[in-house]
């Protein structure tokens, strides 16, 4: 495995930087069940970095430690070059860790871009008394932000269903606006839960542009669970295989593929 | 200040101490109103486990059977008759509620669901003031057999009075829980159930349709209900105000968890018994009447601490 | 039917954003407020005697939409049920109480604005268990405030300047240099002023919900860990929830004593009126402020029409008030059913008719 | 100060007309784009000042006189601009078809030899990059949509707003340049190179000068008094001479408002949250309207259906004559209002046509009853027949005189004579300079003293001057008889019935007609569910008795309306059968714009052609079919030859 301490360079010539996340020898117990042992990698600056495993492999608890869902019994999670306290996850997401779900979590009482404007909540500062009168301030970061997530909405092609109640749109338009809000928290991290799970193969070409477009434009670092191979492997700049809670290998698609480990517990199970 | 601390935690303490027979008789009367709330609790419960609702209307099927059975007396139905109707009754209300509320309402988040049974409340109450007027009727206690008067203990020259129909309700309340116990762990129906509380695919497997099994616990809680009503009708009067005293279910369901049984009847007993005492020996500080939130005030505190009560099994969410 | 949307484009956010972004509700809406300000003062309700309409049906009514709304703000927009709403009114109405007395001088309006402040406190207070706690065992902790307010309420004369009635009697006040309280006040008077305060208040609703902390109600409401993996932290959201909604109990309170009953005890606030309101919320419409005003509307008058029902055909009252009592039920369980958004979503759905009249899609 | 000198008021050029709106109409709302969920607008004075930075960024890029520069994309107010820019430098503008494919592109780049392209966004760039290597002479590239556009290699790509900007910088010395550019242009410098698609062959460059635009943009602005106050939403292809002249020639002559859509998919919505004043829409997309209503009205309740019934029924009589302001009864205007607010502004609100004052359909022949229904809502729906070497006018139908068959009288300073064979020529201002690169075709098309042929057959009307347009000129032959075969003019009345989707006219040197109908599946295939017909596929549904029973009615109705102008009545349709395959592209039988290839067709089924001559009722044929996965297969089928009964046009025109 090549030596990656200072960043890297892609093959399509992206700048990757240093560390900007490390897990160190995380285990999580649930009661008695092992979800995660021992596990340890890094995620770096500008990369799209996925965890694949079959399922129940730890990869969703993987995610829910990084944006401190859970809190692993042992191990360390280092943010920003800091070991990170524990804490609970609505200051995690405030140190710039975004994240999509398995099974979709939008707010259903609220429509596209009202989702998305639920990912600038942080960063609208205006207090209450503004807020009751709506007017000066209060309005003026209003539309500051609605226009922020408007430029999300464009980006993702969502703008035919701006104003329709997420309820009603199909599956793999939901993922999209669940996408957005998350962009919409200009998250340092961005962290995607299966996000082409039961899609049909359009929605994932089209998911798989938007993710790497996402990570071109915003240069946004992105950690990415997914169950298709094939997708991972031309998303990807590095790969973590989970089985059974424990890391069988890390490293570039390629790497990843050629180990047996992997062979054995993954692929082969695929095919 | 020092004198403030001593009557709250030192002048009480004497007190019991003095005079232990009042102690005892305060503790008894506790015990006996705690029955009866863990009676009204478990009805909670059986519904709660079965079918996940709260039925925030079992306060007032205690009340609306109580009356039903004392109503149908007046009209000279025979009490042990009337009793079987009412028994009709409430197997007439549980079909009625499945068929026409739960039914509706499968899938619908639990606020929903609850909300409902407060519409369900207030069906009933129009209906029991509608049927059987709005005021207050006295249990037919002698004519169910159950016993009146009390006899007195005598403790070391102390004085202990227990009325008789607070040792049946004792009894019976006792009685009933066990039948209940039976009836779970025994039958094909009390086992699916079960099952069905653990999770509702897997009543499908005992080979009962969820319909037949909330029809059957409603039944069942009608029953309790019944039950409860006649007890503390028997104690107190039939009236609708029974029905807020009811609502002091709740707390107790806090203590002891939604969904478990024995967890019901502690609660009760500590809600019952701790209230009494509250009342009586620190009342005073706070000139009394305190009974009416005491139990509500330490569920919430208890609440913080233990949020899923004290039988109740922790919650791990997930996303 | 009357919509003509098309050419009604908008060029800025500030456009997009407004409560009635579309030309023929603004209309429906000055319509409303005209008949409100013009008609009803002179004219009470068509078909009803004068005092009766404004005494009987709006200002009551318009009290109790005031609650509705607050009530609506927990359990409808942030999801968080509450069973206490009629004590935290009673604390509006008695700390307004103590504060005329306190401040015989001071604008009447300022004090019931100001005796809100105190609803909103205890509210808070009572809503802080709802961080650790959902749903049901929330009901056990509103019901705890219920139930210890109401004995405060008896328990504490200082609270009622230790009347030996137990009650709060309103003292007659003035504002603006009208009579607005007491036995002297016109009752047109206290309609306007109540119909003001109303529409001040909806309007900041209005705000609330549209901004920066609605959302943040209804992001807990509609899924609270995902809120929570926003960002959004569930105590001060769910406090702020709580303390404004008692804040419009407790300003509701206080108008309900002083611009309608006169004088209050503690029945007035017991815990058959907090279900009360609840059912005005569900009926309205759980997150909708149009729906508070038809909730309170309509459960306030329906039982009156009842009656009047029952006059005609010599039915005992009392009856009619179980019948009502039934059929409410009856429409409770019939609404979450069928819509459970309630009247607002009726009216939601017709409105949606019009403007895509004469297509059914 | 205004460059291009006067002429009776009226300026020379573009850029021209640019500073006088700028002047004039300064901060008035010039363009108007959705974006971002609110239409965002720029004043003249915006527009000119953005034009003028981005021809100086141009200017610095190497733009010389003369150059080609491509524009692909779709609406978007910064394209439109562009192109004024590029007018600016003395360069010609070259919308392309944003939809066209990379060969399609490559040929026209290389044709005209373009030297800049400007291209909307990253899937225009990668497509003409696709094609680089063939385009010698292509310099420079330009996009607009800087999205997923940073990997790429700038040394020869840059993003619109970097050009502007360099042009703001620009010294003083290349303003002048400017300057002296834009004072040279006037009536004969070139203003626009269109491509149109040929139905034939290779598509041709179409040069039209600042005469040619300008003066057809004013005659077309004084014809229906368009003005500033005047709002068009842009959303045809801006390569389309009419987008050109609606949506550009005629916002810079007289500040029409143009409004572009958001994307591909809200140009419902957005036509409809703008409400334009002056509205253009090809035939198909009224069409697709009124399926849309009826479609809709079919499932609204009864009493909705039965209002829409009983006053469109009233709207359909009274409502032309109200719009052409001729008199009908004060009942009748009364009961015309009420269906106004109950039906017909709801339906024309929810359509987005409440505001249209002027409405125009071209392209092809439009459905009466299509055509009729629009007008009878009160929007002023017009025909006009045009073409791009016209700069689209050629003729156009008045105020109160709008008929659904003819396509109006001679635009205003347009001539119109029609030829020996039948052939329509006209002579008019819009008269296009010549074809790129292909004298022949342009002495072909235009005669020395100007008189252009526009290769469509059709005649005046005697007494209203009116033009009736009836074929291709190519395709009108001669029957055995030696009258008159127009096959178009028949299947376009054919083509009317919602049921039949195409049809196939056979008859040149015979001694009468005969066709091939194709059905129209969906429709059909919804009249067989009302009448529980089963089928499983278009051959069976198509073979079905029932269905012949309907088209042959279709198909005599048609030889009726046909008998009724001598002219034409040899080209009733003696005998027909419906096709037991839909007509389709990849089997050739199509153009790819779907015009029937009627020579291919009938070699192909040469069989069935003889077999409807031979008098014999029934046929069985083998026929090979492409799938759309490209695998061939073969479909055989016995087919039903009906005769159609012949009306007489004289006792037919006696009858009424």
């Amino acid at each position: 495995m090549k030596d990656i301490a200072q960043g890297y360079m892609t093959e399509d010539g992206r700048q990757i930087g240093a560390v900007l996340m490390e897990l160190k020898n995380i285990t999580l117990k649930f009661g008695g069940v092992q979800a995660i042992t021992n596990a340890s990698f890094d995620i770096r600056e500008g990369e799209i970095r996925a965890i694949i495993g079959p399922n129940g492999a730890g990869k969703s608890s993987m995610l829910n430690v990084i944006n401190g869902f859970y809190h692993p019994q042992e191990g360390e999670v280092w943010f920003h070059g800091k070991k990170r306290p524990s804490m609970p996850p609505s200051e995690i997401a405030r140190q710039g860790i975004a994240r999509t779900f398995q099974n979709i979590a939008l707010f259903h009482g609220m429509t596209t871009v009202e989702n998305v404007m639920t990912g600038r909540q942080l960063m609208m500062k205006k207090n209450f008394f503004w807020q009751l009168l709506r007017v000066g301030p209060a309005l003026e970061e209003e539309t500051v932000h609605r226009r922020k997530c408007e430029e999300i909405i464009d980006f993702l092609e969502i703008q035919a269903i701006r104003k329709t109640p997420v309820g009603s749109l199909p599956y793999g338009l939901q993922k999209r606006v669940e996408l957005a809000r998350a962009l919409a928290m200009e998250p340092k991290l961005l962290l995607l839960d299966e996000p082409m799970a039961g899609m049909n193969v359009e929605e994932k070409e089209d998911m798989s542009r938007f993710i790497l477009d996402v990570n071109d434009q915003y240069g946004t670092t992105i950690a990415l669970i997914e169950h298709d191979m094939s997708v991972v492997m031309d998303l990807a700049d590095r790969v973590v295989v989970l089985d059974y809670g424990k890391m069988l290998a890390d490293g570039t698609p390629d790497e990843v593929q050629k180990n047996q480990a992997v062979i054995d517990a993954y692929l082969g199970v695929e095919n | 200040m020092g004198s403030f601390i001593y009557s709250v935690l030192g002048d009480p303490f004497v007190q019991m101490l003095q005079m232990p027979d009042f102690l005892m008789q305060v503790v008894w009367e506790g015990f006996v109103s705690g029955i009866l709330y863990a009676l009204i609790a478990l009805g909670f419960v059986l519904i709660f486990k079965a079918s996940g609702i709260f039925n925030f209307a079992q306060g007032i099927m205690v009340v609306f059977s109580g009356l039903t059975l004392v109503g149908l007396h007046e009209l000279g139905v025979p009490a042990f008759l009337a009793l079987f109707i009412t028994l009709g009754v409430m197997y007439v209300l549980a079909f009625s509620v499945e068929r026409l509320v739960l039914r509706n309402l499968v899938n619908q988040p639990d606020i929903i669901l609850f909300m409902a049974t407060i519409g369900l409340t207030n069906i009933l109450i129009g209906l029991g003031q509608w049927i059987f007027g709005g005021e207050t009727k006295s249990m037919i206690t002698e004519q169910l057999w159950l016993p009146t008067g009390s006899s007195v203990w005598e403790p070391g020259g102390g004085l202990v009075i227990f009325q008789h129909i607070d040792i049946a309700a004792a009894v019976i309340a006792a009685l009933l829980i066990i039948c209940l116990a039976l009836f779970f762990s025994k039958t094909k129906v009390g086992r699916a159930l079960r099952a069905v509380a653990d999770d509702h695919q897997a009543s499908l497997s005992v080979g009962i349709s969820l319909n037949h099994i909330w029809v059957i616990t409603w039944f069942a809680a009608g029953i309790v209900a019944l039950v409860a009503g006649i007890m503390w009708g028997a104690r107190s009067d039939v009236s609708f105000s029974l029905q807020i005293i009811a609502l002091k279910a709740l707390p107790v369901l806090v203590l002891g968890g939604f969904t478990s049984v024995p967890g019901a009847i502690v609660g009760g007993l500590i809600i019952g018994i701790g209230e009494k005492l509250f009342e009586i020996y620190w009342g005073p500080l706070f000139g009394s009447g305190i009974e009416g939130w005491f139990a509500y005030v330490i569920a919430l505190i208890f609440l913080l601490f233990r949020p899923q009560g004290l039988f109740g099994e922790k919650i791990i969410e997930r996303v | 039917m009357f919509y003509r949307e098309s050419g009604q484009f908008k060029s800025s956010y500030k456009e997009d954003m407004q409560a009635f972004p579309i030309r023929e509700d603004k209309i429906g809406i000055a319509v409303w407020l005209l008949l409100a300000y013009l008609y009803v003062p002179f004219f009470g309700l068509p078909g009803l005697e004068y005092g009766f309409a404004l005494n009987a049906i709006m200002i009551p009514v318009l009290i109790f939409t005031i609650t509705t709304i607050g009530l609506n703000i927990l359990v409808g927009y942030t999801g968080q049920i509450s069973l206490g709403t009629a004590a935290f009114m009673g604390v509006g109405a008695y700390s307004c109480y103590k504060l005329t007395s306190y401040f015989p001088d001071v604008n009447i309006i300022i004090l019931i604005f100001s005796s809100g402040f105190f609803a909103a406190a205890v509210g808070a207070l009572f809503g802080l268990p709802s961080l650790r706690i959902k749903g049901f065992y929330l009901v056990v902790a509103t019901l705890a405030a219920q139930f210890f307010l109401e004995w405060c309420f008896i328990r504490i004369g200082w609270l009622y300047n230790f009347n030996p009635s137990g009650a709060i009697e309103v003292p007659q006040r003035e504002a603006f240099g009208f009579i607005v309280t007491g036995a002297a006040a016109e009752p047109v008077t206290r309609y306007l002023v109540v119909l003001t305060i109303l529409i001040f208040l909806t309007i900041i609703a209005g705000n609330l919900v549209r901004g920066r902390i609605g959302r943040s109600w209804m992001m807990i409401r509609d899924m609270d860990i995902a809120a929570e993996l926003i960002g959004v932290r569930p105590l001060t959201t769910k406090l702020s929830a709580f303390a404004v909604s008692s804040y419009y109990c407790g300003v509701s309170g206080a108008l309900m004593v002083f611009m309608w009953l006169g004088a209050a005890e503690v029945e007035s606030f017991d815990v058959n009126h907090s279900f009360l309101y609840l059912f005005m919320v569900i009926l309205g419409g759980l997150g909708s402020i149009t729906g508070s005003y038809m909730g309170a509307a309509f459960i306030w008058t329906f039982p009156l029409v009842l009656k009047e029902i029952g006059k005609v055909f010599e039915i005992n009252p009392t009856v009619m008030e179980n019948v009502s009592l039934v059929a409410i039920g009856v429409m409770i369980v019939f609404i979450l059913i069928k819509e459970p958004h309630g009247l607002a979503r009726l009216w939601q759905l017709g409105k949606q008719k019009l403007r895509i009249w004469p297509f059914p899609h | 100060m205004v460059s291009g000198s006067e002429t009776g008021g009226v300026l020379q050029s573009v850029p021209a007309y640019v500073r006088r709106n700028a002047k004039t109409f300064s901060n008035a709302p010039a363009f108007r784009e959705k974006q971002f969920g609110i239409w965002q607008s720029w004043t003249w004075l915006q527009v000119e000042k953005y034009v003028t930075e981005l021809a100086l960024g141009l200017l610095q890029l190497g733009a010389r006189e003369g150059d080609h520069i491509a524009v692909i994309g779709r609406n978007r107010p910064h394209l439109y601009w562009a192109m004024m820019s590029v007018q600016m430098v003395g360069a010609v503008p070259v919308p392309l078809y944003q939809d066209a494919v990379a060969e399609e592109m490559s040929y026209v780049l290389s044709h005209c030899g373009a030297r800049f392209v400007i291209a909307d966004d990253q899937e225009q760039v990668d497509k003409v990059l696709e094609v680089q290597e063939d385009l010698p002479s292509l310099d420079q590239m330009i996009y607009l949509d800087a999205r997923g556009m940073r990997k790429y290699d700038h040394s020869k790509l840059h993003d619109l707003e970097k050009v502007r900007e360099s042009g703001v910088e620009a010294s003083t010395t290349e303003r002048q340049e400017l300057e002296t550019r834009i004072g040279k242009l006037n009536f004969q410098s070139i203003c626009v190179m269109l491509y149109t698609s040929g139905t034939t062959g290779k598509p041709k460059g179409v040069v039209l000068s600042n005469k040619n635009i300008i003066i057809s943009s004013l005659n077309g602005c004084k014809f229906d008094n368009i003005g500033k106050d005047d709002e068009i939403l842009s959303y045809l292809p801006i390569a389309w001479v009419g987008d050109f002249i609606f949506s550009f020639g005629q916002c810079v002559v007289s500040g029409v408002r143009v409004n572009c859509p958001e994307s591909r998919e809200t140009v419902l919505s957005d036509l409809r949250e703008i409400g334009p004043s002056y509205y253009f829409a090809p035939p198909r997309i009224f069409e697709s309207m009124l399926t849309s209503v009826m479609l809709r009205i079919e499932d609204t309740s009864v009493v909705k259906k039965w209002l829409y019934d009983y006053f469109m029924a009233h709207a359909t009589q009274v409502g032309p004559l109200i719009l052409d302001k001729k008199p009908v009864g004060r009942w009748a205007l009364i009961k015309y209002k009420v269906g106004e607010f109950l039906i017909y502004a709801p339906i024309k609100n929810i359509l987005g046509l409440s505001q249209v004052r002027v409405g125009y359909t071209a392209g092809e022949a439009i459905g009466p009853e299509i055509f009729d229904f629009f007008r009878s809502l009160g929007i002023n729906l017009k025909q006009l027949y045009g073409q791009t070497e016209a700069s689209i006018f050629v003729t156009v139908q008045p105020d109160g005189e709008v008929r659904s068959d003819t396509v109006g009288v001679p635009a205003p300073d347009v001539e119109v004579r029609i030829g020996s064979n039948g052939e329509v020529y006209y002579r008019s201002p819009g008269a296009f300079v010549e074809y790129y690169k292909n004298p022949e075709s342009t002495a072909e098309t235009k005669d020395p003293d100007g008189w252009v042929a526009t290769g469509d057959a059709g005649f005046l009307e005697p007494d209203t001057g009116h033009l009736r347009i009836i074929d291709r000129a190519k395709d009108v032959g001669k029957l055995s008889g030696g009258s008159m075969f127009a096959p178009k003019y028949v299947e376009n009345k054919l083509k009317f019935y919602p049921n039949i989707l195409e049809a196939v006219l056979f008859g040149a040197g015979r001694d009468n007609c005969v066709a091939f109908i194709n059905i129209d599946l969906t429709a059909v295939g919804y009249w067989a569910e009302r009448n529980n017909i089963a089928y499983s596929s278009y051959q069976e549904l198509s073979s079905n008795p029932k269905v012949l029973d309907m088209v042959q009615e279709h198909v005599e109705k048609v030889n009726k309306s046909v008998s009724e102008d001598e002219m034409l009545s040899g080209c009733q349709i003696h005998r027909f059968l419906v096709l037991h395959k839909e007509l389709d592209a990849d089997d050739g039988e199509l153009t790819r714009t779907r015009k029937v290839r009627r020579k291919i067709i009938g070699e192909k089924f040469d069989d069935l052609v003889t077999a409807l001559y031979d008098g014999s009722d029934s046929i069985y044929t083998e026929t090979e079919v492409t799938y759309e996965d490209g695998r061939k297969g073969k479909i055989a089928a016995t087919l039903q030859i009906r005769n159609a009964a012949i009306s007489d046009g004289s006792t037919s025109m006696a009858a009424e």
